[in-house]
């Protein structure tokens, strides 16, 4: 912990000054702390001072740490928004003090925004729901585990889902409602409906790995095996997919993602060229290129994060912000 | 609430109107209760399966767990806060322990229990030696467990744990899971503890009259602080059941079951004043809320609009058993 | 001496800065009853709090068999057998009277399982020494104060202490009762259980007591045997004055229907009740524990619910059931229950002081300060108020003055009808004597008055008619002529406990003014 | 807590030290606060700033309303842990009147006021007529409102709403915002109400002892459906402010305010029986939360490590608190 008002001083080796960027996420999920890993080797490579807060889900609270960073007159502000459409007036007052404000993993309804750094959650939900689709052969009942709902996530994942959908009038939703990304929710639930509707139910659709995860215990429970999809490529995730319990998830690197962000930021406050808008495409995990993933999320994830920084400037370069193997 | 009295009863079972009518009064809350069943099995043939019934079980038991302790602090007119993040701090405890010891697996059940005993010391030194209020103690310990819980997973969940850790919660004695039947034997127990010893009826003592047990000689501040210890013991057992079922250490586990383990203890008849309630009691409150949370689910009702009827159902039932017990007198 | 059983040396406490006990010694013997009197707020119960551990004293020490307690440490007192029946009750409510009477000495079955039924049994063998069915399974919330002030003695007497401190415990009793708690202290002192015994009530230090010892003012003024000192010297020791006209005479009472009650329905009782009070006339309620007196004042105040029935104050009717009405129709109540249902013991005397007319003391709802501090001022000075001011939270009075704040708050403005129950209970026979001229002077005044009473003088002396109850409804009447009769007391007692309607006039001498108004409906039921 | 008693107090200002020693125990909870403010500015010059303290007077804004609003209900022994969903439902409310109709802005004011004014309602309707235990009353609203609040966006908040509607919370009048202003008015007022008017004397008097209340002629059922009514009002105010400010109309808003509110008030020297408490009290325990919050912030500490240093220091000051209350009397 320093103290944001201490004179910024010393100058970077990769562009220009040291700089302060103020960061509030939402919560500290397991998302967002793989993200603060990427975030602290980026920032330690081009020296660059993080300010770091999280919002306990809060908007208000989340709209008091921007203020807090506007007051102390960091040079960017980044936040992972507890709401996309909110935030309007203190990014506009950021705005009027010249500070770049960027809205990085969800979206930010703002015309005031320097930057964003956005996964494609409509893709998302779409790719989960294809492989499902496939799986089953065009053709059965499913039940879709939400994230907290009116959440981007959960709305853009939702949304991708029906589009597939729309594409298979075989394909019925027998029930669909939140876990709130929890496992312990989403065991219960999946419960609930496997007495409900016994063996009705083909697939289940959840838009992240942890609900997926609570899914397969309920199923163990009762006894069954139904095909699930998730979203997140967490490590349990990841083993899921290698032991065959889920038939595949997508790929979103917390790591590399806010990593990323943090990358744009610090750009655009350094005045340097930048896509200020570069868009993250969750990459398919299946049994196959299962292994590659592991290496980076969980296995050899020190000597991922030390060759991160390059990574980050070669994507932003190719525009490929997703990507996880440095050329050559 | 209505199990705990007893009072004169006619000595042969008339089945006259007056009678009934009286029984309907006096057990107005397992009449609602049996109303609920009723409507839910009417909708859903599946709600009355023995398999449905055991998916209410396994879902109750991590409650049971923590009304149960909470029943007895707040008989002593305590409340006890803290137990959602303690059951998170003892399951990162224990999802840590089971990690570095996949073959020990009772190692991480002890080091739950110990973590969940060890917030519960602590909150009963506080409120049984320091005298601070048992809400702010304990408001503390919700505050510091689940920042600790956070701390022990430096931010995140534990997760990739050795599949047998599921073994505790997962595991089937005599067809039933392992939480199920602590929970059962968590009932009889405590319901046989606060009914035929002296341990219990000094609890009620300590609750209903702080002043008259201590001239009596009941060492008050010994059973004030075997309450909140015990409720602690018993979130950090609850803590490992629920960690082990999903196989993972999630530190938001938890995350307001304290509302829903204290709404069972008053729905259950226990008065937040102390000195009033029963384990009987809660337990129908838990089964009460339980059984709304699966029949509803079982009927595909939206999230929010189960809370709409979960929130006018409880209080609901209350005001019918308010209602009867003013008949009752 | 070497059977002293507790001592205390050198006791001294303050509250706040004010000493309350002031290095106060004291010798109880095995075997032997001390009386402690006292004024209110002397320090009695201040005293056998630190006795008996509840409340640290500042300096000295208690000694129970030469050993010396620690201070503050209730439970070692009780675990050096010294037992207290605390002034305000401490029964846990929603226990039932067995369990009341055997925490912390549950009784076990070999198994180490607590046994109900030896422990309700037992119970019930307890209770019988008093005379009274109290059913040991029923709930202490349900019983009158003065059945659970009964089952508070039971526990206490029957623990095998070494020593008892009885701190006021015939307060809420009738007299009928009271004569078994005598036998029961007399038992003990027979078993060798040194006794303090606090109380207000002279007859009851003649009956019962050994030696004296009186406090005034934290400081013990009188230490005796009792057959050396006369009554006088003891009111002498405790108020530092003599005392005349214990009971004031009584001014004649007016003509004018001040309240009428016909017909009303008390809920939860079967038969209707009438009954009307003129202005400047004192009415007496008598009655065993349970009659009923008490719900009857309720209900016609609107605290407790009543059915049907016609209530009138000055000619205007009432709204039943509305406490708020009441008050605005000049009714008043004392309860009897001062710490339950009379003071709001959390806040200050200037407060409860004026809660009663409030919109008397405020401009569009803004209190006016200085107004209700002139007013409740006086009213307090007019009843002799001992408090450290106007600002003292009523909760720290003793027990004598909250009853006198619970009294007085209702003199800051004018009364019709004026419904006092028990209204001299635990009060010092100083401020008794100040709340017997202030009743008869505000009956002067031309207030009605209602007294519920069990002390006995209190009803002959003070009223110039007296209803008798029994089960809910009015038994009989006693003009002031019969109360003057010297046979008074038995006649109450035979209409309280049911017995003289069917025996007839040959039960008893003086019937007959009784039986014409038992016959004539003018005012029973 | 210390504000409410004045007692005696010597004529003149001696700096002995006895007297000094005496208002340091007196006002041992001050102290605290001065104690944490100090370390605050020690460790960075930005916490004393003009603008801090009006980052901070922002943030405790919303829930200074909520805490007066649950003060005067737990003065009367009563609890409302509804507050935090009524914020949610009103605001969600105000958001959907804005959108249809820009450009009166007062009616979303006035829709958020009666949403909240209506819940509070039913709560005081629950609590003093039907006799509801409050605790499960308004654990009943708390679920249910939360449930209407998601039904408001049909399961979604409440998106592209007009960006004047963010004038309500973001203007300034004397340079200070509108909610700033709410709460001061709101401070200074209901402190005179509870001071100096007999409804406040009727509200202690309802928690210190209701049947003593009523018989002194206070209509005790009036009083306490009131203190319902106006603490979802204001939470109503706090919703429409919330949303306002951030100008959108999320459902979840407001989650969990109700234990930092009932913290504040706890921490202000109120007693959850009833009878005992006080505006300043609680405007002093809200500040303590809210100083803790932004101190720790701008230190950047770590979340969850602010969590049981937050948790660690609310049992802090409280242990004080009661340690010193011992010494006063
Ligand atoms: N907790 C307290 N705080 C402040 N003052 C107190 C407290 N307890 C007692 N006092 C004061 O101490 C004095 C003695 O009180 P105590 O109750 O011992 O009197 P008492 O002799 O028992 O009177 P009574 O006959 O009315 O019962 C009174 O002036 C009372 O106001
Ligand atoms: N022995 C008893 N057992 C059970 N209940 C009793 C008994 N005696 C009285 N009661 C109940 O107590 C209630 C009235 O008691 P209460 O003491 O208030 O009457 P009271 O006439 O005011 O007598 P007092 O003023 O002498 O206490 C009635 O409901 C009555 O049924
Ligand atoms: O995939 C989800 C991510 O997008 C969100 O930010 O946090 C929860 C995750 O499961
Ligand atoms: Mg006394
Ligand atoms: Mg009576």
């Amino acid at each position: 912990a320093g103290d944001p008002n201490a004179a910024a001083g010393g100058s970077g080796e990769s562009g220009g000054d040291r700089i302060r960027v103020g960061i509030s996420v939402y919560d500290m999920s397991s998302f967002i702390t793989a993200g603060k890993a990427g975030i602290d080797a980026y920032a330690k490579a081009n020296d660059i001072e993080v300010l770091w807060n999280s919002a306990n889900l809060d908007v208000s609270t989340q709209a008091n740490q921007v203020d807090q960073y506007i007051n102390a007159g960091v040079d960017a502000i980044m936040v992972v928004p507890v709401q996309a459409d909110s935030l309007a007036p203190q990014v506009a007052a950021a705005k009027a003090k010249n500070i770049p404000f960027l809205a990085v993993n969800a979206g930010l309804d703002s015309k005031d925004l320097a930057g964003t750094v956005l996964p494609d959650d409509v893709k998302a939900g779409e790719q989960e729901m294809q492989m499902m689709a496939d799986h089953l052969g065009g053709k059965g009942n499913i039940v879709v585990l939400q994230g907290p709902l009116g959440q981007s996530g959960e709305l853009d994942r939702t949304k991708g889902i029906q589009n597939v959908l729309a594409k298979y009038p075989d394909i019925k939703i027998l029930a669909k409602d939140t876990a709130n990304w929890k496992r312990d929710e989403a065991v219960n639930k999946m419960k609930n409906w496997l007495s409900s509707f016994g063996d009705q139910i083909d697939g289940i659709v959840a838009e992240n790995d942890d609900m997926g995860l609570g899914a397969l215990q309920a199923t163990r429970e009762a006894g069954v095996k139904i095909p699930i999809v998730g979203v997140d490529g967490i490590e349990d995730g990841l083993n899921a997919v290698k032991s065959g319990d889920f038939i595949g998830t997508n790929l979103q690197h917390g790591t590399v993602e806010l990593a990323t962000g943090l990358a744009v930021a610090a750009k655009i406050a350094r005045g340097e060229e930048v896509n200020k808008n570069p868009v993250y495409l969750m990459p398919k995990v299946t049994p196959e290129n299962v292994d590659t993933y592991m290496e980076h999320v969980v296995t050899k994830r020190d000597e991922f994060l030390a060759t991160l920084p390059q990574l980050i400037e070669a994507n932003l370069k190719s525009g490929d912000i997703a990507n996880e193997e440095l050329a050559g | 609430m209505t199990t705990q009295e007893s009072a004169t009863r006619p000595a042969a079972w008339h089945l006259s109107w007056p009678w009934v009518r009286d029984q309907l009064i006096r057990h107005s809350m397992v009449v609602v209760m049996l109303l609920i069943i009723a409507y839910f099995s009417y909708r859903s043939a599946r709600f009355g399966t023995l398999d449905n019934l055991q998916t209410i079980a396994i879902a109750a038991a991590p409650f049971a767990l923590i009304a149960l302790g909470q029943t007895l602090v707040i008989l002593t007119g305590g409340i006890d806060l803290s137990v959602g993040s303690v059951i998170a701090l003892s399951a990162m405890a224990a999802a840590a322990t089971v990690k570095d010891h996949p073959e020990r697996l009772w190692l991480s059940v002890l080091v739950a229990m110990l973590v969940g005993l060890a917030a519960g010391a602590i909150n009963g030194f506080l409120v049984s030696k320091v005298n601070v209020p048992p809400f702010i103690a304990t408001l503390g310990m919700l505050t510091t467990a689940s920042g600790l819980a956070y701390v022990v997973g430096e931010g995140a969940p534990i997760n990739g744990l050795p599949q047998n850790f599921g073994e505790i919660a997962n595991n089937q004695i005599f067809g039933l899971q392992i939480p199920v039947i602590v929970m059962i034997v968590g009932i009889v127990a405590l319901a046989l503890i606060m009914k035929r010893t002296s341990y219990g009826m000094r609890v009620y003592a300590v609750g209903g009259n702080p002043v008259a047990a201590q001239i009596a000689g009941v060492k008050t501040t010994r059973i004030l602080f075997s309450v909140y210890a015990l409720s602690g013991l018993l979130a950090g057992l609850s803590g490992v059941m629920l960690a082990s079922r999903v196989i993972s250490g999630p530190p938001n586990l938890g995350e307001g079951y304290e509302l829903d383990a204290i709404a069972a203890v008053v729905i259950g008849g226990a008065s937040l004043l102390g000195g009033r309630g029963s384990i009987l009691g809660t337990a129908l409150g838990l089964f009460l809320i339980q059984t709304l949370n699966n029949g509803l689910d079982i009927l595909v009702v939206p999230a929010y609009w189960q809370s709409v009827i979960k929130g006018a159902l409880i209080v609901a039932a209350v005001t019918v058993d308010v209602w009867s017990a003013k008949r009752r007198v | 001496m070497e059977d002293v059983a507790l001592e205390c040396r050198d006791l001294a406490k303050a509250f706040g800065g004010v000493p309350v006990l002031k290095g106060v010694s004291l010798a109880l013997r095995a075997g032997s009853v001390t009386a402690l009197a006292g004024e209110n707020g002397a320090g009695k119960s201040t005293m056998m709090k630190i006795a008996s551990g509840q409340v640290k004293p500042d300096r000295g020490q208690v000694l129970v068999g030469g050993v010396p307690l620690p201070h503050g440490d209730p439970q070692a007192a009780h675990r050096h057998g010294v037992a207290i029946i605390p002034q305000e009750l401490a029964p846990i409510m929603d226990m039932k009277v067995y369990e009341n009477l055997f925490i912390g000495r549950e009784l076990r079955t070999r198994a180490g399982l607590l046994d109900r039924r030896a422990m309700a049994r037992k119970a019930r063998e307890i209770l019988d020494v008093f005379g009274v069915e109290i059913d040991p399974q029923a709930t202490m919330r349900r019983l009158p104060v003065g059945l659970r002030q009964l089952v508070e003695i039971a526990k206490s007497t029957s623990g095998g202490a070494k020593v008892l401190l009885l701190d006021e415990p015939s307060s809420a009793i009738s007299e009928r009762e009271v004569e078994r708690l005598y036998a029961v202290v007399r038992k003990l002192r027979e078993q060798g259980v040194a006794m303090l015994y606090t109380t207000h009530k002279m007859e009851e230090i003649r009956a019962l007591a050994d030696r004296v010892v009186v406090l005034r003012d934290g400081g013990l003024v009188e230490d005796r045997p009792i057959d050396d000192i006369t009554d006088d010297e003891i009111v002498h020791a405790m108020i530092g004055r003599e005392l005349q006209d214990f009971f004031p005479e009584l001014h004649p009472r007016g003509e004018e229907v001040a309240l009428e009650v016909r017909g009303l329905h008390v809920s939860g009782y079967p038969s209707p009740v009438d009954l009307t009070v003129r202005r400047g006339e004192i009415l007496g309620l008598a009655g065993l524990v349970g009659a009923g007196r008490t719900e009857l004042l309720e209900a016609i105040f609107g605290v407790r619910r009543s059915t049907e029935g016609v209530i009138t104050v000055a000619g205007k009717q009432v709204k039943r059931n509305s406490p708020a009405d009441a008050i605005t129709h000049g009714m008043a109540l004392v309860p009897e229950d001062r710490k339950g249902a009379g003071a709001v013991l959390s806040m200050n005397v200037l407060d409860n002081g004026s809660l009663p007319r409030l919109s008397q003391f405020t401009l569009g709802g803004w209190l006016r300060q200085r107004n209700r501090t002139k007013k409740v001022g006086a009213a307090m000075e007019s009843v002799k108020l001992r408090s450290r001011g106007l600002g003292q939270q009523v909760g720290t009075l003793s027990g004598g003055n909250q009853q006198k704040v619970v009294l007085a708050r209702w003199l800051t403005g004018s009364v019709n009808v004026l419904l006092l129950d028990e209204p001299t209970r635990g009060v010092d026979v100083g401020a008794r004597s100040e709340i017997y001229r202030i009743i008869t002077e505000l009956a002067a005044s031309g207030m009605a008055v209602i007294m519920a009473s069990s002390d006995m003088p209190e009803i002959l002396s003070l009223s110039h008619r007296a209803l008798v109850m029994r089960g809910g409804a009015v038994a009989g009447e006693l003009t002031r002529d019969d109360l003057r009769s010297p046979d008074v007391q038995d006649t109450i007692f035979r209409l309280a406990a049911g017995l003289s309607r069917h025996k007839g006039p040959d039960s008893n001498a003086q019937p007959t003014a009784l039986a014409t108004k038992l016959a004539t409906k003018e005012d029973g039921r």
